[in-house]
C-alpha cells in the first residue's frame, strides 16, 4: 500500500484503459491551469461589444460571449481558477477533516463524541443549501466559495479519517511507536495520518471534480465567483440562459471543459485506489 | 493409481497477479482412493489450498491450471463445462474450509442452505429438504436440532458452524470430502469433535477424504497416508508412521523436526538447513541462498525477490545502496556470530547452562506487586504479583482472555494499572503515567515485541525505518552512518538479511516480519523485553528459528524476558520461571522443569493435557488403538484406509 | 425472530437520541440566518413608496426588534408548538408550504431514486460479473459521465431536446399538465392519487411530467450507486460463503441472485438511504429548473430574499427526513441482516 | 378541452404571487397585477395607442366602480357615483364598502396608506358616505395625484360586511384573511390559488366595470409561475402558453426573428435603470467625481450588451438647457474618457481610486455585463472597480440602509409626474432616494410643484428640478428598459401599464 513501484503503476494503467485517458487529461488540464497566461490567444476580460455573440469562427475558435470576449481565452483561463478553487477546497477539507477525525478517532471519549454530535448535526443540514446559506452571508467572492465547499465537505472528512484512524489506533505498530518514546501527537501526525492518506487520497481526487460542479451550482443561483473572472461554472450558467436562442457556443464549450475535467478526477480517483490499494477496488 | 477415487496428475496451476504471473503449483501428483483419508500436510503457501480449489474448480478467476489432469472416478474433470461441473460438485465431491462462521451465508438459516444443497441435486420438495435438513443436522451430532434449524450462523459457536458445512457437504452423499484445515481457528476439545466426526462419517460411508492441515499430530492420527508439499510440489508421502519417524525428504525432516513436543528441546527444533539463513557474503550469492532458507519465501514473494536484486544491482535502491553493498562483505568477514543458529554441542551445552542457571542477583530487575486493571466493570488483572530478575526469562501462560497481554502493556508502560505498584530497577516505574512515559528515561530500557508481528510494523516504514525509530526517537541518533551502523548491527543479531531493510512489512515474510519486531525491540539495548506470544502467527518451522534466535539473543544481550504465550511446551522450553494465569489471577508460578513436571494447581493440569502434541511413535499408536467411532459404523473401515506400507500395523 | 416490540424499542431510542442533533440543526440555521446580511423586512418592505415606519413595523411584526435569544427562546417555543412561522415569499404559514411542497419533492426524488436504482444496481451487477472487463470499464465511463454534467445543465438540455426540439415531452412546468384535472388529493402523490381515483390517463401526463426531471437527479446518483454495488457484490462474490456455495454445487442464478446478491445489497441499502436524503436536500436546482413546486425552491426563493422562516422551516425538515431515513434503514438493515441484534 | 383552452389565457412569470391583499407588505408586482382582475377601484386610468401598442394614459382617469366623479373647482372635494355592482357573492357594492375600504387603506399597517398618502389620502375624516350610491372625498390641499392615487391597486374596494366577518380584535382589518381570500367584485373570481405555483381565476360573469360594461374575453386565466426564462420562452413558442412580459432581453431578437411569436415591446416609460452614487460616502461626495464617471461610462456598450438595445436610453441627449419638465428623459451624459480623467484630477484622484460596485443576484443578467463593461471603461480612467454582488435581500437591506456607495438599480413610479419622481428619488430618508441626495432647492421645488395646478409653472418648476439634478448628478440614468410582452399571435388587446403587469382584462384571442 505504501509504496507503489513503477511497474505497479504501469500494471493499474495496462489493465484499464481509462486510467490513462484520465491520467492524461488531468495532467493536461493542470498544465493549460499553469500555463494559462500564456496560452490565451486573447485577453479573456477583454470585451468587444461590437462582435458580441459570434458563432465560432476561426479568429474565435470557440465564438464570443454576451459581451464579445473570446470564449476559447475564457475557457482557457477559467482553468486556473477553477483547478484552484477545486484543490483549495478540497485540501482544506481534507487537511482540516484528517486532522480533526483524527485526534478524534485517537483520542476518542468525550471529545470523540461531541465532535460526532456536532458532525451530525452538520450532516442533517441540506448541504447545499448551506452552501448557499454560507455565500450569501459571507458574500460571493472566490474565498468563499471554496470556504463554503470545503466546509460543507468537512462532516465527511471528519468521519471518514476518525473511523480510518480508530480502526488503526489500536494496532500493533502504534503501540510500537508508542514503545519506541513517541508522544500522542507525533503519533497522530506522523504515523496515524500518513497512513490514512492514500485512502483520503482516492476521496479527494474524487472530490475535486464534486467542488467543481458544486462551485457551477452556486454560480447558477448568482452566488458563484465575481464577474468578471472566467469561471466555467459561471460560464455555463450564463451560457444556459441562451441555450433557447440557438446560442449553443456559449454553454457548449466551457460546459464541456468543466465536464471532462470532473470526468478526468473521476476516473483518476478509480485509478489512484487501484493504485493505492490494488484489493479494495471499488 | 488406477482406481482412484480423484488423481491429480502433475498439476500446473498459476495465478496472474498485478505484478506477475505466480506459479502456485508446479506438478502436483497426488490420488485418493476410495474410503481412503489422505493428508496433506506442508507449511504455509506450499499449495495446499490451492490443489483443493484446482480439483473443486474453485480457483480464483486469476488462477488457470496451465497443464496437468485431475481425474475424478475414472472421468477427465479438468476442463469440465460449468454445468456439468455443477452435477459433480455437491453431489460427488464436496468440499469444507477453514473459518467455518465466515464460510456460511450469514444471512440465511443454516436450515435453509442446507436444504439448498440437498435441493441443487436432487428434486425435492422445501419440506422434504427441510426433513432431510434435520436428519443431517442429527447426524452431524448438533444439540437441539429442531431449534438450530432456524438460526442464523452467528448464533452458532464455530464448532457448529464447522458441523453444519459438513453437514451440507455430506447432504447428497459424495464419495470424496476434501476438507481444508476444517479445525484451525477451533478450540482444542471442539477440534477433536469435529474431526472425529469426520472420520466418523467417512468410515460409515466409506467416503474418501483429503484431509489438509498442517498439524502434523492431526495429520498422523486421523489420516492413512499423508503427502508433503513444499513449493507448488509433493516432496514425499507415506504412511505417516514411516513419514514421521522416517523422513526421507529433508523438508519433511525439518517440518517434523520443528514441531515441538513434550519433550523437545529449543535447540532439537531444527536441523541443518537453518544454518544458511544468515547473511554472508556477496549480495547476489546471499538472495540466491535465501532458496534454501529456513523461512523459504512462498513462491510469489520469490519472484520479487528477483525483481529487487536487479534493483539493488541497478543501484537505485534507496538504501544507501553503495554503502551497504560494502558493508556486506565487511559484515561477512567480522560478524562477530557468523554462525548463529546453534547446531553444535557447544550450544547445546550452553543450554543447557541456561536451564540451570540459579537465580540471579538479590534485587529483581521487575518487581509487580498487586497489580490490577479494570476495563468498566470487567477485570482482567486482578492483583498480580511477581518478580523478573536481570537475566532471567519469564513465561507467562494461560487460555485466551485470561489476561497475558493486559500484563505486558501495563509492565511494557503502554497501559495504566488501576491498582498494584511496579518497580522496574528500584524505581517505582508507575508514578509515570503511560501517556507520558515515553519521556521517561527508562523508557529505552523496556522494550516489547507484539504478538502479531505484521500488525506491528508501520505500513509506511521499511525494515530499515522501524529498526531506527527507537534509535533516532530514544537514543537521539542521528547522524546517518551510526544509524545504518546500529540497524545493520540489530538486523544482524536477529539474522534478518540486510538486504531486506529496504523492504516494507507487505513485502516480508511472517518470520521475517518477527525479526524485523525482535530486531526493533532490541535496538535500545533494553534490560528487559516483554514477548507478547511473538510467534503466535507463525509456522512451526519459523517458530522454532525464533525460538532459537531469543535463546541466542537474551545469552548475548543479558536480556530479561517477559515471554508471553499460551504454547506450554514453548514456554517450558524458553523459560527459567512460568507464570500461569486464569481470569486475570495467577493460579501457579514456579520453576517451568518443576511446574511441567509436577502441576499443582489442576487448572494447570488441564492446560497441560489440552496441548495438541505432536509424538510420532506415540500418534500412530493411539491410531492404531482407537476404536471406531460413534454413530453405528457397522463396517470396519479403519482397516482397508491404511494402505498398510509395511508399517507396525 | 425479532418481536415488534423491540423494533419499536429501537426506533424509540433512536429518535430520542437524534433529538440532540435536530436542536443543534435548529439552533444553527437560526442563528445562520441572523448573520445573512439581509434584512426581511426592508426586503419585504420594499413594495412603492415604503418607508422607515414600514419597514420598522414589519421587523416588529416579525419580531426582529428583539434580543436575538429572546428571537431564538420564541422560535424554539413556536418550533416546539409545531409553528414554523409563515413565509414571506408566499404569504403562508411555513408549515402549510412544506406541507404543500413536500409530496412534490418527495415524490420527483422517489422517481428519480428508483429510476437510478433500476439502472444502477443490474449495471453495478454486471460490472461485478466480469471484473476489467470491458462491460466493467464501460459503466463505470458511462455512470461518471452522469456525474459530470452539472444538474441544471443536464435539465435544461434535457428539455430542450426532448420538449422544444423533439416535442415528445410534456411542457416542463410542474407536476401535472395544466389543462389536466387533477386527481382528489388522498396521499398528495399524484401518481397514487390518480391510481387510486382510476383515471390512467392522469396518471400518465403525472408520470410524463415526472420523466425528465427524475432522469436529470438521477444521472447524477447513477454512478456511486452503481460503484457500490459493483464493490460489495466483488467483496461477496470473492466471500467464503459463497465459495461454499458453489462448493456444494448450487445453481448460478441461486449463487449470484439468493446469496451474492443479497448479501451485497446490505451496504448498498445504507448508501442508498443516505444518498436519497441528500438527493432531498439538493435537488433544488432541478426543481428551478423544472419548475416543480417542491421544498427545494422554496427554500431558494426563501434564501436569497432572506425570509427566515421557510428556510429554517426547509432545513428542519431536511434533518428530520434524515433521521427519518437513517432510522428506516436501520430498522430495514436489522431485518434484512439478522447479525444485528435488535435489542 | 380544446373549447375551455381556446377560452383560457395561460400567462407565464418568473416570480411569485405571494398574496391576494395587494396591500399586504411583501407583496410582489404579480400579486398587483392580479389584484386589479379580482377587485376593481374606484376610478382606473385609461389608455392609448402608442406605435401601435397600447399604453396607459395617465392624464385620462375613467370610472370603474364609479360610474362617474366630480372634482370641485378649488379641487378640495371628490364626489363618485356608484355602479349598480354586485360583490362576488352577489350582494350589491355600497359606499360604505367603500368608505370602510379607504379607512382600511389609510389606516390599516400596509403598503397602501404610504402609497395614498403621496395623494394627500391620509385620514378616515377625509371619506364620507354621502348616500348608499354616493361617496365623497375631501382633501386638505389640491393634491393633483389624489384621483390618480385611488386607480393604484393599493385602493382596492373591499366588500366590507364580508371581510368583517373575518376580522379580529387583534386584526381588525381582517389583513391575515384577505392574504388567501378575496372580497371583491372584480371581473375575476380566483378558481384556486397555490402561492409561488399557480393562480387560476374564472371570469366574474356579473361584472360591469369593463369599458362599455363588455365582460373580458377570457373566461378562465391561469398564471404559472416558471422560474426559468428559457423555460417561459420555449412554452411560448410551442403555443403552449400565451402571454409571457419577463422574458430575457437576450432571447427576444432569436425569438422574434423565427416569427412565431408576436411581441408588444414599449419602453417603461415610468421606470428608469441607473447608477448611483452615495452622495455622502466619499469619494462619490465629490460631484467632480460624479460627473467623471458619467463622462466614463461606456453607454453605448452597455446599452446593446446589457438590455440589446431593447429600451429608451436616457443618455447622449445634446442639449445644454433643459428642454421640458419631463422626467425621466435622455439627458446630456456621454463618453469622454478625456474629460472624465481631468475631471478626476481635479477631485484629487489623479492617481486612481478604488471602489466597489453592486449589483444584485436577482437581475444580474442585465446588470452584470453593464458592471463588467464599467469595470473596464473605468479602469481606462484610473479607477478600479470591483464587482459585488449581493442576494436581493441583501442589497435593498444595504441600499435602505444606505451603506452602498456606487450601485445600479432600476425603479419605476407607479404615478409617473416630475414632481412625484423628485420626491420620492430625491428626498428625505425613504430607501428610494438611492443616492441619498438631499438638496433644499429640489425640497423646496417638490413641495410647491405638487399642488401647483397651473401647468406653465409646473413646467418651469421642472425644468429647474432637472436643471439643478443635472448639475449635482446624485445618480445616472441610463435607459427605460422596454417592457417586451412575448404572446402568441392570435392574442390582442395587451396593455402596457403602470405596475407593469399583464391586466387579463384587456386581452382578447382573434
Ligand atoms: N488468488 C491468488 N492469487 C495469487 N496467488 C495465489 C492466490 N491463491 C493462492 N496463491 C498463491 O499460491 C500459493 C499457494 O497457496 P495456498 O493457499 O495453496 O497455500 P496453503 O498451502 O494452503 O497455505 P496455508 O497453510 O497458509 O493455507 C501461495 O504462494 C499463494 O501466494
Ligand atoms: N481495551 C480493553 N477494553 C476492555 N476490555 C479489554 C481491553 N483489553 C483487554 N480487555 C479484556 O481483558 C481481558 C484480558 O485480555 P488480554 O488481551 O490481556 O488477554 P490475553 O490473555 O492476552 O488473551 P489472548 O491469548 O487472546 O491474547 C479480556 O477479557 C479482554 O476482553
Ligand atoms: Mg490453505
Ligand atoms: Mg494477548
Amino acid at each position: 500500500m505504501s509504496v507503489i513501484t513503477l511497474k505497479h503503476v504501469r500494471w493499474v494503467v495496462a489493465s484499464n484503459p481509462l486510467t490513462l485517458v484520465a491520467a492524461s487529461g488531468a495532467i493536461i488540464i493542470a498544465l493549460i491551469g499553469v500555463l494559462a497566461p500564456w496560452i490565451t490567444p486573447q485577453d479573456p476580460l477583454a470585451t468587444d461589444v461590437a462582435n458580441a455573440m459570434q458563432p465560432p469562427t476561426t479568429a474565435h475558435w470557440f465564438g464570443t460571449d454576451q459581451l464579445g470576449r473570446d470564449i476559447f481565452s475564457r475557457v482557457v483561463a477559467a482553468t486556473r481558477i477553477d483547478l484552484a478553487i477545486a484543490l483549495s477546497a478540497v485540501s482544506l477539507s481534507f487537511v482540516l477533516g484528517a486532522v480533526i477525525g483524527g485526534v478524534c478517532g485517537y483520542v476518542g471519549g468525550r471529545l470523540d463524541r461531541v465532535v460526532g454530535r456536532v458532525v451530525d448535526v452538520l450532516m442533517a443540514f441540506p448541504l447545499f443549501v448551506l452552501a448557499m446559506a454560507m455565500v450569501a452571508a459571507l458574500g460571493n467572492r472566490v474565498e468563499n466559495v471554496i470556504l463554503a465547499t470545503a466546509f460543507i465537505n468537512l462532516p465527511f472528512y471528519i468521519r471518514f479519517a476518525r473511523a480510518e484512524v480508530n480502526v488503526r489506533r489500536d494496532s500493533g505498530w502504534v503501540e510500537a511507536a508508542r514503545a519506541g518514546g513517541e508522544n500522542d501527537l507525533s503519533i497522530i501526525l506522523f504515523f496515524l495520518l500518513p497512513n490514512i492518506l492514500p485512502a483520503m487520497a482516492v476521496q479527494v481526487s474524487l472530490n475535486l471534480g464534486w467542488a467543481i460542479l458544486n462551485a457551477a451550482g452556486l454560480s447558477f443561483i448568482g452566488l458563484g465567483v465575481q464577474a468578471p473572472t472566467a469561471e466555467w461554472g459561471i460560464m455555463v450558467a450564463e451560457g444556459a440562459r441562451f441555450i433557447t436562442s440557438g446560442k449553443w457556443w456559449l454553454v457548449a464549450f466551457p460546459g464541456a471543459a468543466l465536464m471532462l475535467s470532473v470526468l478526468f478526477f473521476n476516473l483518476l480517483g478509480d485509478a489512484l485506489r487501484d493504485i493505492l490499494d490494488p484489493r479494495m477496488r471499488t | 493409481m488406477t482406481g482412484a477415487l480423484l488423481s491429480i496428475e502433475d498439476l500446473h496451476v498459476s495465478f496472474a497477479t498485478r505484478r506477475n504471473t505466480v506459479d502456485a503449483l508446479r506438478g502436483v501428483t497426488l490420488a485418493v482412493n476410495p474410503g481412503e483419508t489422505l493428508g496433506v500436510v506442508g507449511e504455509s503457501g506450499s499449495g495446499k489450498s490451492v490443489t483443493a480449489l484446482a480439483a473443486m474448480h474453485l480457483l480464483d478467476r486469476a488462477g488457470r491450471v496451465s497443464s496437468g489432469r485431475i481425474v475424478f472416478q475414472g472421468e477427465d474433470i479438468t476442463h469440465l463445462s460449468a454445468s456439468a461441473l455443477r452435477a459433480v460438485r455437491g453431489s460427488r465431491m464436496s468440499m469444507i474450509f477453514q473459518n467455518p462462521r465466515a464460510a456460511l451465508n450469514p444471512i440465511r438459516t443454516v436450515g435453509l442452505q442446507i436444504a439448498d444443497a440437498i435441493r441443487a441435486h436432487r428434486r425435492v420438495s422445501q419440506a422434504a429438504a427441510t426433513e432431510r435438513a434435520l436428519d443431517l443436522l442429527r447426524l452431524v451430532l448438533i444439540r437441539d436440532p429442531e431449534t438450530r434449524l432456524n438460526a442464523y450462523p452467528h448464533e452458532l459457536s464455530g464448532g457448529m458452524c464447522q458441523r453444519v458445512i459438513i453437514a451440507m457437504a455430506i447432504a447428497c452423499e459424495p464419495d470424496l470430502l476434501i476438507a481444508d484445515e476444517p479445525t484451525t481457528g477451533l478450540d482444542v476439545s471442539t477440534q477433536k469433535a469435529i474431526m472425529d466426526l469426520i472420520a466418523g462419517i467417512a468410515a460409515e460411508r466409506a467416503m474418501g477424504v483429503i484431509f489438509i492441515t498442517h498439524d502434523l499430530g492431526l495429520a498422523a492420527k486421523y489420516c492413512g497416508r499423508v503427502v508433503v508439499m513444499k513449493d507448488g510440489r509433493v516432496v514425499e508421502q507415506a504412511a505417516p508412521n514411516k513419514l514421521f519417524n522416517a523422513p526421507r525428504d529433508p523438508y519433511t525432516q525439518r517440518l517434523v523436526a520443528a514441531s515441538p513436543t513434550k519433550v523437545s528441546r529449543i535447540e532439537d527444533l531444527v536441523v541443518e538447513e537453518g544454518v544458511a539463513t544468515l547473511s554472508r557474503g556477496p549480495v547476489f550469492e546471499q538472495a540466491a541462498a535465501r532458496r534454501s532458507a529456513v523461512v523459504p519465501l512462498p513462491v510469489g514473494e520469490r519472484v520479487r525477490v528477483r525483481g529487487l536484486r536487479r534493483l539493488w544491482s541497478d543501484g537505485r535502491t534507496s538504501i544507501r545502496a553503495a554503502q551497504a553493498g560494502e558493508r556486506y562483505n565487511t559484515i561477512g568477514a567480522s560478524a562477530p556470530h557468523p554462525n548463529p543458529l546453534p547446531n553444535g554441542e557447544r550450544e547445546r551445552a550452553e543450554f543447557g547452562a541456561i536451564s540451570a542457571r540459579p537465580t540471579y542477583g538479590s534485587s529483581p530487575l521487575l518487581r509487580v506487586t498487586g497489580l490490577t486493571k479494570r476495563f468498566g466493570a470487567s477485570t482482567a488483572v486482578d492483583g498480580v504479583s511477581f518478580a523478573i530478575n536481570a537475566g532471567e526469562s519469564v513465561g507467562l501462560v494461560g487460555e485466551s482472555g485470561s489476561g497475558k497481554s493486559t500484563i505486558s502493556r501495563i509492565v511494557c508502560r503502554l497501559l495504566d494499572q488501576t491498582e498494584g505498584e511496579i518497580r522496574f530497577d528500584g524505581t517505582a516505574i508507575d508514578a509515570e503515567p503511560a501517556r507520558t512515559f515515553n519521556r521517561s528515561a527508562l523508557r529505552k530500557d523496556i522494550q516489547i515485541v507484539f504478538q502479531d508481528a505484521h500488525d506491528s510494523l508501520n505500513p509506511r516504514f521499511s525494515a530499515f525505518d522501524c529498526i531506527a525509530h527507537p534509535l533516532r526517537k530514544l537514543m537521539g541518533i542521528r547522524g546517518r552512518a551510526v544509524l545504518t551502523e546500529r540497524v545493520f548491527d540489530c538486523a544482524r543479531r536477529v539474522g534478518l538479511p540486510l538486504e531486506l531493510l529496504d523492504r516494507f512489512p507487505h513485502q516480508l515474510s511472517g518470520g521475517q516480519k518477527a525479526r524485523v519486531g525482535i530486531a526493533r525491540g532490541i535496538a535500545t539495548g533494553p534490560r528487559l523485553l516483554v514477548l507478547d506470544e511473538p510467534t503466535a502467527a507463525l509456522d512451526v518451522s519459523v517458530q522454532a528459528v525464533i525460538l532459537q534466535l531469543l535463546v541466542r539473543l537474551r545469552q548475548e544481550e543479558n536480556l530479561s524476558y517477559l515471554f508471553v504465550s499460551h504454547d506450554l511446551n514453548v514456554v517450558r522450553m524458553l523459560c527459567d520461571r512460568t507464570i500461569v494465569l486464569r481470569n486475570g489471577r495467577i493460579v501457579e508460578q514456579g520453576r517451568s522443569s518443576d511446574l511441567f513436571a509436577n502441576p499443582a494447581d489442576p487448572y494447570t493440569r488441564d492446560l497441560l493435557a489440552a496441548i495438541p502434541e505432536f509424538n510420532p511413535t506415540a500418534a500412530v499408536e493411539a491410531k492404531v488403538a482407537e476404536p471406531a467411532i460413534a454413530l453405528g459404523a457397522k463396517r470396519q473401515p479403519r482397516a482397508r484406509q491404511v494402505p498398510s506400507p509395511g508399517g507396525e500395523g | 425472530m425479532r418481536s415488534a416490540r423491540a423494533i419499536i424499542i429501537r426506533v424509540g431510542e433512536r429518535l430520542l437520541s437524534s433529538l440532540p442533533a435536530l436542536l443543534g440543526v435548529l439552533v444553527v440555521t437560526f442563528v445562520l440566518m441572523r448573520v445573512l446580511p439581509g434584512d426581511p423586512a426592508v426586503f419585504f418592505a420594499s413594495g412603492p413608496n415604503a418607508g422607515q415606519a414600514e419597514i420598522d413595523n414589519l421587523r416588529q411584526r416579525m419580531g426582529l426588534d428583539q434580543p436575538l435569544f429572546v428571537q431564538l427562546m420564541h422560535y424554539l417555543r413556536d418550533v416546539g408548538t409545531g409553528n414554523l412561522g409563515n413565509s414571506l415569499t408566499t404569504g403562508q404559514p411555513v408549515l402549510t408550504d412544506l406541507r404543500q411542497r413536500l409530496p412534490a419533492s418527495l415524490e420527483l426524488t422517489f422517481t428519480a431514486f428508483t429510476l437510478a436504482v433500476i439502472i444502477a444496481i443490474p449495471l453495478g451487477i454486471a460490472a461485478a460479473m466480469r471484473p476489467n472487463s470491458l462491460i466493467d470499464h464501460g459503466v463505470r465511463f458511462v455512470c461518471t459521465l452522469g456525474v459530470c454534467v452539472p444538474t441544471f445543465v443536464s435539465g435544461l438540455i434535457l428539455i430542450f431536446v426532448f420538449y422544444y426540439i423533439l416535442g415528445v415531452a410534456p411542457d416542463p412546468t410542474g407536476r401535472l399538465d395544466i389543462f389536466v384535472s387533477a386527481p382528489p388529493s388522498v396521499t398528495s402523490f399524484m401518481l397514487v392519487d390518480f391510481l387510486i381515483a382510476g383515471d390512467l390517463e392522469g396518471w400518465m401526463a403525472a408520470a410524463k411530467q415526472l420523466i425528465l426531471p427524475s432522469a436529470t437527479m438521477a444521472l447524477f446518483v447513477i454512478a456511486p450507486l452503481a460503484r457500490i454495488t459493483r464493490a460489495s457484490m466483488l467483496g461477496v462474490l470473492s466471500s467464503d460463503f459463497v465459495r461454499t456455495a458453489r462448493a456444494v454445487g448450487l445453481s448460478s442464478v441461486k449463487i449470484n441472485i439468493v446469496y451474492a446478491l443479497r448479501n451485497a445489497m446490505l451496504p448498498v441499502l445504507t448508501i442508498a438511504g443516505i444518498m436519497f436524503s441528500t438527493m432531498l436536500g439538493a435537488n433544488v436546482l432541478v426543481e428551478k429548473v423544472f419548475s416543480w413546486p417542491g421544498v427545494g425552491s422554496y427554500a431558494l426563493d426563501a434564501l436569497l430574499s432572506s425570509d427566515y422562516a421557510p428556510v429554517q422551516g426547509f432545513v428542519l425538515l431536511m434533518a428530520c427526513i434524515f433521521v427519518i431515513i437513517n432510522l428506516v434503514i436501520d430498522v430495514l438493515y436489522g431485518i434484512a441482516d439478522p447479525r444485528i441484534s435488535v435489542a | 378541452q380544446a373549447q375551455t383552452r381556446a377560452e383560457t389565457l395561460r400567462q407565464l412569470t418568473g416570480n411569485n404571487i405571494n398574496t391576494l391583499d395587494p396591500s399586504m407588505p411583501g407583496a410582489t408586482r404579480e400579486a398587483f397585477g392580479v389584484s386589479t382582475s379580482t377587485y376593481d377601484r374606484l376610478v382606473a386610468f385609461d389608455r392609448k395607442l402608442e406605435n401601435g401598442v397600447w399604453v396607459f394614459d395617465r392624464t385620462k382617469i375613467r370610472g370603474e366602480l364609479a360610474e362617474s366623479y366630480q372634482v370641485s373647482a378649488d379641487g378640495l372635494t371628490i364626489t363618485f357615483k356608484l355602479r349598480d355592482a354586485k360583490w362576488h357573492d352577489g350582494s350589491p357594492v355600497t359606499a360604505d364598502d367603500v368608505k370602510w375600504s379607504l379607512d382600511r387603506a389609510v389606516s390599516a399597517k400596509s403598503l397602501s396608506a404610504g402609497q395614498l398618502g403621496t395623494g394627500s389620502l391620509t385620514k378616515p375624516e377625509q371619506f364620507k358616505v354621502v348616500d348608499a350610491k354616493t361617496f365623497e372625498v375631501s382633501l386638505p390641499k389640491p393634491d393633483r395625484l389624489a384621483l390618480a392615487n385611488l386607480a393604484t391597486p393599493l385602493a382596492p374596494i373591499i366588500n366590507s360586511k364580508l371581510a368583517k366577518k373575518h376580522a379580529t380584535a387583534e386584526d381588525a382589518w381582517a389583513q391575515e384573511w384577505m392574504k388567501t381570500n378575496t372580497a371583491g367584485s372584480g371581473a375575476y373570481v380566483i378558481e384556486s390559488f397555490k402561492p409561488g405555483e399557480q393562480i387560476i381565476l374564472r371570469r366574474n360573469e356579473n361584472w360591469t366595470g369593463g369599458r362599455e360594461g363588455r365582460l373580458p374575453y377570457f373566461k378562465r386565466i391561469i398564471e404559472q409561475t416558471i422560474p426559468e426564462a428559457a423555460t417561459r420562452a420555449n412554452l411560448i413558442e410551442k403555443g403552449d402558453a400565451d402571454i409571457a412580459i419577463d422574458l430575457q432581453a437576450g432571447d427576444l431578437p432569436a425569438l422574434q426573428s423565427r416569427g412565431k411569436v408576436k411581441v408588444d415591446s414599449t419602453p417603461q416609460s415610468n421606470g428608469f435603470t441607473m447608477i448611483a452614487f452615495n452622495t455622502r460616502m466619499p469619494p462619490f461626495d465629490n460631484i467632480k467625481v460624479r460627473q467623471a464617471v458619467a463622462a466614463a461610462l461606456p453607454y453605448e456598450a452597455m446599452f446593446s450588451a446589457a438590455i440589446f438595445k431593447r429600451g429608451l436610453p436616457m443618455f447622449g441627449a445634446s442639449w445644454s438647457e433643459v428642454p421640458n419638465g419631463t422626467f425621466p428623459q435622455p439627458m446630456p451624459v456621454k463618453t469622454d474618457l478625456e474629460k472624465a480623467k481631468r475631471l478626476l484630477a481635479e477631485a484629487g484622484h489623479g492617481n486612481g481610486l478604488k471602489t466597489t460596485f453592486t449589483i444584485n443576484v436577482g437581475s444580474a443578467a442585465i446588470t452584470e455585463p453593464m458592471a463588467v463593461l464599467m469595470k473596464e471603461a473605468l479602469a481606462k480612467v484610473g479607477i478600479d472597480m470591483e464587482i459585488q454582488k449581493l442576494p436581493d435581500a441583501q442589497m435593498s437591506t444595504a441600499v435602505a440602509e444606505k451603506k452602498l456607495a456606487f450601485f445600479t438599480e432600476g425603479s419605476s413610479a407607479w404615478l409617473p409626474t416630475t414632481d412625484y419622481f423628485f420626491r420620492t428619488f430625491f428626498s428625505g430618508e425613504q430607501r428610494w432616494n438611492y443616492s441619498s441626495w438631499n438638496n433644499s432647492t429640489i425640497a423646496d421645488l417638490t413641495t410647491q410643484a405638487r399642488y401647483e395646478l397651473d401647468p406653465e409653472k409646473y413646467e418651469e418648476m421642472s425644468k429647474r428640478m432637472i436643471e439643478e439634478y443635472l448639475k449635482e448628478l446624485p445618480l445616472i440614468m441610463l435607459w427605460q428598459a422596454n417592457q417586451d410582452a412575448v404572446m402568441t399571435p392570435k392574442l390582442d388587446g395587451y396593455t402596457y401599464w403602470f405596475h407593469r403587469q399583464v391586466d387579463f382584462r384587456d386581452l382578447a384571442r382573434r
